[in-house]
């Protein structure tokens, strides 16, 4: 008995200072003006990756999520800090909508010890125990299956967690989707699958990988329910993910809700998304979920301040991180095994 | 002490486990209602029940990957791969998530998961489900790797794989299950990982065996005549025993290590770079590997017989290291 | 352009004597006699891999398909030589079925240097290029890739054959089953999916593993076409399969064919099947393949003289094996790699 | 002789085996349209059309698989798996299947295909797209391995790896793909697989490289001070050129290999068991392997670099060498 209790995940102490703790994160999403800046918040960020990334200061990679924020956010506000969540590399969002600040965020990002990760793991590795997020995952697909087994834990443990798996619509073609739904449908477990429909992967669209176009269509391999989202609308995402959520909570086992949704930038590192046809961005651009947001929730005219808020708290990360040294060598043999 | 064959000594160690610890659940095609397709898990539907011990569908990279999501979240999951060559299917979950997980979630997420795996060539099912395919799982820090030789280790090993904190696959010698032996049940019967077994002693040579090797090389060493060899059971090959090792080379001064696997590339490769690299100037002669040839197992019963390296071959091998002090050539060079 | 040459297939000569060749065998299923016998030949044969299992003769494992030859027989009718197979180890019945001599089957099955590869393979592992067969596989699902793969050769260098995958029920919950169909679909590739679904995966029940009856269903998530057939119709499959040929080679891209069908033996070994349910085998030995088509073809009366002719070839074939020798050690170092 | 960056030498290699042999065709995602992730495809599409150069799903078990079926009935398809970590999704069709399609088909279905897979470390791609991951093809009997190190060898091994009849894995170090040197092309710049290319020659040590720590090694040796070392890229893993490395060693008498993986099992252990057992009396000093720690690869910058072995970390290990005959402690012991 004892031993197992090893297995619950400690609580990491948060990046702390002025900031909100990642949990005062998470409680901001029940009210809308904290969702709208959240919302604002991944917008912002991702700019100033982008902009890090192009001077070189941020290495390696980053996927970035404009366009999306409406499903981070939207799904984020839905669940409990409990529920954990797998997601891809075009994680930041989800992370900061889950909670995780923007120096843990940014400072993993940027390789430096504030990190989520202390900077061992990058861009597409975050994870943050205490708001639900496992460690992104840098292969396609991977995160499906990790998620029903933590669907598998709180059926065992009669717990009512429900696990989400987030991912992209590319990895509705890899095995592990296949796989896991049926599974999961089978063991009727509690988990959500959300697929992040971008339109593309990489840099090829949909329909040349995929026959189908509404990917929900594919629930029916497995018998389970699915929904079609508005992905740019947060009320839509949420009461979708709610519906879901409270299906799975009272044992009715898995559903597949695809959010139709749009990536503002372009892949990943450099890519600006030539292969894109014109105007297509400009014809999502006008329903930008942020914008779409402050109107439903009648929140436009707070939009600016919100805004300018939201940019001097990432201003004072950006510079917080800047002036963060990088982990010590030391740091990249830990945690490899126990310690014994 | 009870008489035990290597598939009760598994079922066994499972259900030992599983009483300790209710977080401990066994998954795997054919494990509840059927008890295994080597009878490995006999009797754990029965007592567990249908939560605890469950029958997948055909689909290794989902039910691995939901093992490793399970671990990361509170279970201790127990993930029968029936043949080895079927975690070619489901890799990636084993070597680039499970075992990532610790460092990818600065030790917030562990991953306390078991996959046992059936492996190995004697049996006759051919080139496709008779390999052993230690290296898999080779150069994957963040992973143990732990192989049954008989009853006793697979009881034994199993349970230290269960509680470890990390993942840890054993590798269970499908052509041992039915050997039946005295296996030590209990606390006392259980094996910590990354400890070697000096199972018999001797002077003039160590024997290194591992899993379905060390009855042969036992067998070897009981039948040699002229030399006498000290043989040891490495049992962990990740993390490996190297002082258990080195320390009995360091008398006996002549290594030779017994694997079933192709030449190039097989697991020995590690143990004898590193024994020939430390006890340089130590030893008396080459390190020798004698391994099964560089082809896929084949399936004819003679040809199957003359692949896995047998104790009679061992000892020429030995014998003539010891009076040459040369490297023996393998028999398929001296053909 | 003469490199290139080296890939083509060179025929193997076939094991000979008075026995058909393995294409005189395949010519013979164009004549219902023909066909009739062949399924005859299959139970008879699996029945006698069965005792010398039994009896030790045969080592390792072996996978029968009684109940199951009207698949085979009916598929291979209705396939051209040329059309390449890929298949599982529960493949005797295909082998037999595209033409492979019960001589070069049973001395593979047995290890003896008249099988089909000379005695390396063993039962899970049938070969004949004369007939299309490829390698037949031991891991579930890892055909399906395959003869997309020869449908693609097909397509590039503007053959019309047409590939067939031969799998089960258990094989459609693989994630190598979900990434071939929709690749094929999108490449719009000549092939055929054949699930022999008969009930069974191993010793566990399809519904136990898989959330839905009908898996032709799942065809829907590639937008392709299926059909569910009467897999103990020898008639009906072969007008299946010749449907989705015909599509095939008209550039009308794949198909999955689901046959429901019923395996009388046990999964493999010494398995009796003791996990079915009372009555279930009973049941389905009422629509036997065999008395089914020898009705339809109305040759109930020479079904005893045609069992009579094939008994006595297969206990010649019997005879022929046990007497010839195991490979030499030798062979096992042939065809590992090219010969430089 | 032109100057081509290594991502161009391969695009010209595809481009000039696809000129010669119309059943050479392309598969991955993203190499038709985009010219693939890291621009080695580029071109292709446009000269041979969609029909033979095709962007895939994110599928790597079914195009990997319906390459092995492609090349098994008369075409030699190249597949780009993008990061060597996919093979972890797939890597039953390379091992399992195509590896022993010729032994499975007495002959009758070889698989002429090649696989181009990125890999290593030193861009900042993290724990999961770093790895080099040789060993995952190791004791794979009817697979080959080749790896380039540079402009010339990314055009000359994959042109021969095209040609080959049996399935070749050919690994190319993402770093390298900016490289930019003089590439001999056409017939004699192709390099044939098995056989290892001696660099630069020196007295008193072999240094041996693969891949990614070919240019490392060539610079360790530039720089020595006090010793001459002879510089060997050893090009092809399976089947590596044997007999090259011990006509070096048997004249240098001793030997260093450098890997960029972690020490447990990298690949360097093939090489160094085999030396030290067929030269043992020979060797002036242990064989010495300079690998990355048993970690996986950190992401922050200095870490990263302290990770991948550097030319003067190997000049330390190779000069202690050599002035004390014993084998040097790796820079995580001497921590
Ligand atoms: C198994 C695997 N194959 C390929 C890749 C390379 N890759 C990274 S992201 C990506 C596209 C994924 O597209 P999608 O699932 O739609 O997610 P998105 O990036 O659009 O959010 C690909 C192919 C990978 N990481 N893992
Ligand atoms: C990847 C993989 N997993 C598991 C197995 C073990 N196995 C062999 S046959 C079989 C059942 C397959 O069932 P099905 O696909 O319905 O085919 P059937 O045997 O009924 O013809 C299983 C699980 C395997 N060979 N390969
Ligand atoms: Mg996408
Ligand atoms: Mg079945």
């Amino acid at each position: 008995m004892e031993r197992s209790l090893r297995n619950v995940p400690v609580p990491r102490s948060g990046s702390g200072g002025v900031m909100s703790t990642n949990l005062e994160r998470r409680q901001q999403l029940s009210d809308p003006v904290g969702r709208l800046a959240r919302m604002i918040e991944i917008r912002e960020f991702e700019g100033r990756v982008k902009a890090l990334f192009l001077e070189g200061t941020v290495s390696g990679t980053t996927h970035l999520c404009e366009g999306q924020e409406a499903v981070a956010v939207g799904l984020a506000a839905a669940l409990r800090p409990t529920d954990p969540v797998t997601c891809t590399y075009r994680g930041h969002g989800v992370a900061l909508a889950l909670g995780c600040t923007p120096t843990a965020v940014l400072g993993e990002i940027m390789g430096r010890s504030v990190g989520l990760l202390g900077g061992v793991g990058g861009s597409m590795h975050l994870c943050d125990p205490d708001v639900g997020l496992l460690p992104t995952f840098a292969i396609v697909g991977a995160g499906i299956p990790v998620a029903a087994g933590a669907a598998l834990t709180a059926q065992v443990r009669d717990r009512d967690d429900v696990a989400v798996a987030v991912f992209g619509d590319g990895a509705t073609n890899i095995g592990a989707f296949h796989e896991t739904l049926n599974l999961a449908a089978v063991w009727r477990l509690p988990v959500l699958f959300v697929i992040e429909n971008n339109l593309y992967g990489e840099y090829t669209p949909l329909p040349r990988t995929t026959p189908i176009s509404d990917l929900a269509d594919r629930a029916a391999s497995y018998a389970i329910p699915a929904e079609i989202v508005d992905g740019q609308s947060l009320d839509e995402v949420s009461a979708a993910v709610s519906r879901a959520v409270a299906r799975a909570r009272d044992g009715g086992g898995p559903t597949l809700l695809e959010m139709k949704t749009y990536r503002y930038s372009g892949h990943s590192r450099t890519d600006t998304g030539p292969y894109r046809p014109d105007g297509e961005l400009e014809a999502w651009s006008k329903r930008d979920p942020i914008t779409l947001y402050a109107e439903s929730a009648g929140l436009l005219r707070e939009l600016d301040a919100i805004r300018a808020d939201v940019i001097a708290q990432l201003d004072a990360a950006v510079a917080e991180v800047k002036a963060a040294p990088a982990p010590p060598i030391e740091a990249m043999f830990r945690n490899v095994v126990a310690e014994s | 002490m009870t008489k035990l064959r290597m598939r009760q000594a598994v079922a066994t160690a499972l259900a030992d486990e599983m009483r300790d610890d209710p977080t401990v659940v066994v998954l795997g095609e054919d494990v509840a209602e059927a008890g295994g397709v080597f009878k490995a898990t006999d009797g754990l539907l029965a007592e567990f029940g249908p939560k605890r011990v469950r029958d997948t569908p055909i689909s290794e990279m989902g039910f691995l990957g939901a093992a490793v999501g399970a671990a990361a979240t509170g279970l201790r999951p127990v993930v029968e791969i029936m043949f080895g060559e079927f975690l070619g299917v489901a890799l990636d979950q084993l070597v680039t998530e499970a075992a990532k997980f610790r460092y990818l979630s600065a030790g917030h997420y562990p991953v306390p998961m078991t996959v046992r795996v059936s492996v190995g060539a004697g049996v006759g099912f051919g080139a496709q489900h008779s390999q052993c395919l230690e290296t898999w799982c080779y150069a994957t820090p963040g992973l143990k790797l732990a192989v049954a030789s008989g009853p006793q280790t697979a009881y034994g090993l199993l349970r230290a794989a269960i509680r470890d904190d990390d993942p840890v696959v054993v590798l269970e010698p499908r052509r041992l299950y039915p050997e039946r032996t005295e296996v030590t049940t209990g606390e006392a019967g259980v094996i910590p990982l990354g400890v070697a077994d000096v199972r018999r002693t001797g002077e003039d040579v160590t024997l290194l065996g591992l899993g379905g090797t060390v009855p042969t090389v036992l067998d070897a060493a009981e039948g040699a005549d002229g030399w006498t060899a000290e043989v040891i059971d490495l049992r962990t090959l990740l993390p490996w025993d190297v002082e258990a090792v080195l320390d009995s080379v360091r008398r006996t001064r002549r290594l030779v290590i017994v694997e079933e696997g192709p030449f190039t590339g097989g697991w020995g490769t590690e143990v004898a770079s590193r024994v020939a690299a430390e006890l340089f100037g130590v030893l008396a002669a080459p390190v020798v590997r004698v391994t099964a040839p560089d082809v896929p197992v084949p399936y004819a019963k003679p040809l199957e017989e003359r692949y896995v390296p047998g104790a009679e071959y061992v000892r020429e091998q030995v014998g003539e290291l010891i009076s040459s002090g040369r490297l023996p050539k393998p028999w398929w060079e001296a053909r």
